[in-house]
């Protein structure tokens, strides 16, 4: 399956750009992790990495479909 | 009223939404860009948003707010894009009959809001600029 | 600023008072004329201070709260006289570098103010009027 | 000694006026209120009465000088 993925925060200047698309085997969430620590192991760096599904903090287990809006968060720093 | 905004944001307005005749104690908190980090002189700061979830997860708060506690309104307001030295980056007013559920409802908000709302802080220094927390 | 007035309370006014490049966190509470206590409607309140006295009482808490925190500035500005429900009977706004000294000290300063400021509230109903806290 | 006393809140409506003169044989902040609720039973029954001298809160064996600005502190209720 292929994915875009938002970008924000510090994981735009990792993998550049404000959008990424990943080519996933594992579509489960954790193969998305999977894939994207395999591609930019600078993201290992991170204090944290979450991934949002449609708006929401997803679990490593949800799969995720090709019509789901999906994104990349780093540790937040608002407020 | 949950907002984010890349306007200069408007205390008063914020404090006027949850006014309340019903309501005795009102508290606000107001998040203000500091001249400084750790020492390290700040120029200014940006903030970024995951718009749609950020807005998703304000009213989150308000809405566990509002059942955790006995608050009757609470506003959220959040800036977006450069802030200045000074100015506000994010306004919390919430109204409770009494005083004692305002102060614990205000700082869950701001609390629960730096753990779990999709914003990005950059500082920018003189000599380069970090996305705040992103490293250890 | 420490000021008691029978002027309607200026709330940006004390915000701004308090204002510090050097804070990142302010926190504020409004006490605000409810129309209600304990169900029966009020009317409006009325409040009688002990100027001098007041004054000096006020001045102790904001000194005490800046040696007890780690808070920078503190204004507290209480009204007198006939105040309308929803009107502000009292404003307090602290800075400090850090948000948990700023809550900690303005929820510190306004428990302290009702114990020891010469202040007196009276709230007036339709069929007559109280001295609150004055009888068991 | 002769002293005159100011009066607020609830002790304005039991004593009357704003002020109130009082004669005080022991002239100690605990005298002064023994002669206060002798004159007016009603102060017993308050919360609490405090007497400032010159704008602080007296402890009951401070001795009261004629030219000190003397009140009468009912239960404060502020805020």
């Amino acid at each position: 399956m292929k994915l875009n993925v938002l970008l924000f925060g510090v994981t735009k200047d990792i993998i550049g750009g404000t959008t990424t698309s990943v080519t996933l085997e594992d579509s489960s969430v954790l193969g998305l992790k999977s894939k994207l620590f395999d591609d930019y192991p600078k993201l290992k760096g991170l204090n944290s990495l979450l991934i949002a599904v449609n708006n929401e903090y997803a679990d490593d287990d949800l799969i995720i479909k090709s019509s789901d809006e999906v994104a990349i968060i780093p540790p937040v720093s608002g407020g | 009223m949950i907002e984010i905004t890349e306007s200069v944001l408007d205390t008063n307005k914020v404090i006027n939404s949850v006014m309340d005749p019903g309501c005795g104690g009102l508290n606000v908190f107001i998040g203000n860009v500091r001249n400084n980090t750790k020492g390290k002189e700040v120029v200014h700061l940006e903030f970024e948003a995951y718009y749609e979830m950020a807005i998703n997860e304000l009213q989150k708060i308000a809405e566990e707010a509002k059942s955790e506690f006995n608050v009757s309104k609470m506003a959220i307001v959040h800036r977006t894009g450069k802030v200045e030295i000074g100015e506000a980056a994010v306004v919390i007013a919430v109204a409770a009959p009494h005083r004692d559920a305002a102060f614990k409802a205000c700082r869950f908000a701001i609390d629960t809001l730096k753990q779990t709302v999709p914003i990005w802080k950059k500082e920018v220094f003189e000599d380069g600029e970090v996305w705040v927390s992103a490293h250890p």
